[in-house]
């Protein structure tokens, strides 16, 4: 983990309230697998105490550069969407465990499902995937056709189904709609959305073997502040918890109660 | 004696700052980050006599200059901080501060004795003024006869100096550290969190889980600093001024109002490294302006101590 | 009845918001730069029985997302204010909250009954929580019994609704609000300024001739929200909720959390031209999101009114 | 009065922590003679809620430009100091009353006396009165010599003495040191700097015409809040007092208690 200024060398929107910012430094060396996170603090603010957190998107360790995709939503990311190319960001990172992309045994086949901004995270675990040989479909859900992204480049990297909630693109409804609409078929399941996309899936495929990923407001990112606690699944007398910053984000399917 | 040194009762510090309580946990985090000896001292999250979860989340929330929290005093419990907290702190050269909290004038009790028995820390710190947690906490804060007849307890069992927790959300905090201090309470820390709220405009409901939380941040420094102020003077008891530290500056502030030591709370997650980089910035600042040591940098009748 | 208006004991209100007292003078300033006639209503710089001075300077400091201020009541009085401030006031179609203040309770009556016998004020607002004076202000704020006693003497004397404004130096606001409701008061105002205090690092000692000031500002606003929904949840007075706005959307938190009005105090001085700036903001979120009436934005529970 | 994002159309570092900076817009239209000042929200922040007042230094209504002097101090100032060019300063002016400038009758002399981030005013002013073809010296205190600026602007409209605390420059010591070693004559002071040196020159010349420019902590600038009062000289019962924001912050010699 580093805390460093790191250099924005490139910024564009890519979608409605979507940005997508690739920045410079050294920290890059240090991730270790998809689906880790840093720790970001919102740019020309100075009463805003809390950083932010945000999936690392895509991982370019020879030129010691990575790519983050952000909706611009609250006041953080709306301060971060202003940010110029060529100023400096102060970035905690990499953060947490992410995908275990590694441990997928050859010959599997394993389906990414992302929701909204839980997207980016996966881009960084597909292309790990591919690395190694591993056979991948996407199902993107998103709330309209305007808030779609980075279809294309999952597409690059197998089959990829997008559903929105109004239908104004792809199948209408949610992931798993899609998932049952296609009759996809996968060993194994990564995810990353919101909570209620999660639930269904996992209540939709009880005995999958998978991850998700998952959100929650944070303090310091490290686990030292307890801001950011779930309850494990076996948890029996009420105090048994996971970390999502430092044990999480990523989870094994049915660890967490959701 | 250095420029940065500082001498509190049960707490020997190399210099004034130690992380405040909750914002470090037990150190095992921000202690892989750099040396913890280099503190002045740590203080500890809350232990309760049995494991607590605390609130459902939100549990944070981000306010202007500052930031709400309803952890709730989530911690491992007395047994699993003796067996397996401690010790790894224990052996480092810097002493610990072990902030105590429950639900019960039993409850206090018990943690007391355990943990100033174990001879690693310094000194206690007694939590009444945690506004999150239902039972206990901030009651024993905002009522003068608990607040003394607690000390007084905890003092009676306790084998290392206790320090009283103040909690802000009082109209009168002078009378409640008179109080204390009649108890036996060896010093003071202020200010906990200041009760606070924020809406979550998309339900139109309270954010936190836990509907209210604790305010800190640099927000709430201009009550920390006048606490610190009003108590010092009424009191010659040592003081730890805490509430919305952020740089060296804000710690000159505390020590004129008349703090001896400082807690750096909520800027641990803006900056996991700022503990370290306060103290080398204090430091810094000592020496250019040509300073015996810190405390010379108060007024005259500002230093009682 | 248009989607911005509400109505208030003695303040039928075209929209909800109003200027602060102490912060709009008696509007001789501000209303050359805009017509007061845009606003809600106008609450007025506390009126004492005799001119004062206030405090010496300096009277106010910066803090982090918030301000100090130690005015200490300066106004000219009663006489003066009847004869001089008031009628350009009462010509205009806006309401007027009269905010009163004194040492004793003597002073209150006699301020409340010539101001409410003026047929210029829609109602008064009783300052029972000034920081700022030695005397009086502040202690009838913080004891309850005292708060009753005034607000019911006042009440007795008063030809308009009064209002309470309430201070969140307490360890308990609910308390205050429940005995002055019980007194008779047709409202409740909240919060006042928070007491703290900023050192001179040039001195040592506190920037502010008067030491403490009063805190304002967004770094309060955390502490207003929880108090006005604290308050919400036990009384179905009218709340008149203040502390920290700076934008439209701070006016929808304090309303979701159950204000029925609001007013703007700091943030005049950051910008003088805020209150219809504010107003048309608002306007223009209720448009943009169809919303019938402001009070629709809150939650079911939440609005009790 | 007005409120407007002005432009900043050049900004340079004059002396040790000094700075001028030249701002465009409507509002110099309205300025109304020297001494006026501006209340400017310091840039690149969200947490500082108070505006910071500045006098006008310099005024060209015909290219609707005027310019300030400030002394980066504390942080507002210090915020200031690091806007850019071409960027927009929130700015509210012209507030408050100036020298009286205009009153001033034909063959006087007058001596204008400033110190240290005092100086500005007495710009505008040297300027106003020289137009009007008035004689004037002038007398600049600093501290030491790297805290000098303006000497030779002054000197374009008359003669300068500069006085320094340490001797480092000029006159060793303060203003009043200058006008009695020099043996100065005038028949009217315009005044602006420290208490210290006003009082000064107060209680050396009691029976001086002329006029003072008094600084104090303010919040709202234009009357309102009573942050800046202070008493005024005839005042028996404690009550009588002058706004220096409005009423001020130039004020008769004698008019108000230092
Ligand atoms: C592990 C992790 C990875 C994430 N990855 C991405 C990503 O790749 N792209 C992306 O657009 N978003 C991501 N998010 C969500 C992102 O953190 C929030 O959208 C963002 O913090 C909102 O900040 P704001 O300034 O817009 O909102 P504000 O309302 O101004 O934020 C106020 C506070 O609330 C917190 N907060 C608000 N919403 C959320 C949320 N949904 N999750 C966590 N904290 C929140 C903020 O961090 C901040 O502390 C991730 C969240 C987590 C926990
Ligand atoms: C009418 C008037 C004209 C002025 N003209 C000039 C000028 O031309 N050039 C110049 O350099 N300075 C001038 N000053 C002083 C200038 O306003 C302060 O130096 C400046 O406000 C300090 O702000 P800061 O951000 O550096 O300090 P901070 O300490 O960050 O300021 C905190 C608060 O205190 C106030 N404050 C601090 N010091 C002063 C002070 N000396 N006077 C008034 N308010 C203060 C600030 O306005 C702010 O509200 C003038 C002051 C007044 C009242
Ligand atoms: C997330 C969080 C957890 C905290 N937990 C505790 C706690 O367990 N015990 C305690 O006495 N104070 C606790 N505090 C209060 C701090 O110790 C400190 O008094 C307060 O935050 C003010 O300091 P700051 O402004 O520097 O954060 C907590 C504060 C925060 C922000
Ligand atoms: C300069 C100043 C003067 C004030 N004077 C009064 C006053 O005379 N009477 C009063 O009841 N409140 C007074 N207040 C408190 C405000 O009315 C308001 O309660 C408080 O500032 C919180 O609102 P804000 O954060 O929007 O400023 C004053 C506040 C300020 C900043
Ligand atoms: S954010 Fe602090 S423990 Fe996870
Ligand atoms: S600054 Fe507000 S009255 Fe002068």
């Amino acid at each position: 983990m580093k805390k460093e200024n790191m250099i924005i060398t490139t910024h564009r929107r890519i979608a409605r309230d979507v940005y997508e910012m690739e920045l410079e430094g050294d920290l890059v060396q240090e991730t270790a697998g998809p689906g880790q996170f840093l720790h970001i603090l919102p740019p020309l603010s100075d009463s805003m105490l809390l950083r932010r957190p945000i999936s690392i998107c895509k991982t370019d360790k020879k030129n010691s550069r990575l790519t983050i995709v952000y909706r611009a939503e609250g006041k953080g990311t709306n301060q971060l969407a202003l940010a110029p190319v060529e100023s400096r960001l102060d970035v905690m990172g990499p953060l947490g465990n992410g995908f275990p992309a590694a441990d997928v045994p050859a010959g599997e086949h394993v389906l990414l499902t992302g929701g909204g901004i839980g997207v980016p995270p996966l881009y960084d675990t597909a292309c790990n995937l591919r690395e190694k040989g591993i056979e991948l479909t996407t199902v993107l859900g998103f709330s309209d056709k305007g808030a779609v992204f980075y279809e294309e480049p999952f597409r690059e990297l197998g089959d990829v189904y997008v559903a929105t909630e109004d239908g104004s693109y792809g199948t209408a409804g949610f992931v798993t709609d899609a998932i049952a609409g296609e009759n996809l078929f996968f060993d194994r399941i990564f995810a990353c959305g919101p909570v209620p996309m999660l639930k269904a899936l996992e209540t939709a495929y009880p005995k999958a073997r998978g991850s998700i990923s998952l959100e929650e407001r944070m303090g310091c990112g490290l686990g030292v502040c307890l801001a950011c606690v779930c309850h494990s699944r076996e948890d029996t007398d009420g105090t048994d918890y996971r970390k999502i910053c430092s044990d999480g984000p990523v989870f094994s399917w049915g660890e967490v109660l959701l | 004696m250095s420029r940065m040194s500082v001498s509190l009762p049960g707490l020997e510090m190399k210099n004034p700052v130690m992380p405040a309580s909750g914002c470090f946990g037990f150190g095992e985090e921000i202690g892989a980050l750099y040396d913890l000896d280099e503190l002045g001292a740590v203080a500890l999250k809350a232990t309760t006599l049995e494991p607590r979860y605390g609130n459902e989340t939100p549990r944070v929330a981000e306010t202007a200059s500052g930031m709400l929290n309803a952890i709730g005093l989530q911690n491992p419990g007395l047994k699993k901080v003796i067996s397996e907290k401690l010790p790894p702190l224990a052996s480092r050269d810097v002493p610990l501060l072990a902030n105590i909290a429950g639900s019960t004038m039993e409850d206090y009790e018990a943690v007391a004795d355990a943990l100033s028995s174990t001879g690693a820390v310094g000194a206690l710190e007694l939590n009444i003024s945690c506004p999150n947690v239902k039972q206990g906490g901030i009651a024993f804060g905002t009522d003068p006869a608990l607040a003394a007849e607690l000390t007084e307890r905890v003092k009676a069992v306790s084998n290392v100096p206790v320090y009283v927790k103040l909690s802000p959300n009082t109209s009168d905090i002078t009378r409640i550290a008179e109080v204390v201090e009649k108890a036996g309470a060896d010093g003071l820390t202020l200010i906990n969190t200041l009760t606070g709220m924020k809406i979550d405009r998309k339900t139109g409901r309270p954010l936190l889980a836990n509907q209210a939380g604790g305010l800190s941040g640099p927000a709430v420094k201009p009550v920390a600093i006048r606490m610190v102020h009003a108590l010092r003077q009424q009191t010659t008891l040592p003081i730890i001024g805490m509430g919305g530290i952020m740089e060296a500056e804000d710690i000159i502030e505390f020590i004129m109002a008349g703090a001896d030591a400082v807690a750096v709370g909520t800027a641990n997650f803006t900056n996991p490294f700022i503990c370290p980089e306060l103290i080398a910035e204090l430091d810094g600042i000592l020496e250019n302006e040509q300073v015996d040591h810190l405390y010379d940098l108060r007024a005259e009748e500002a230093g009682v101590r």
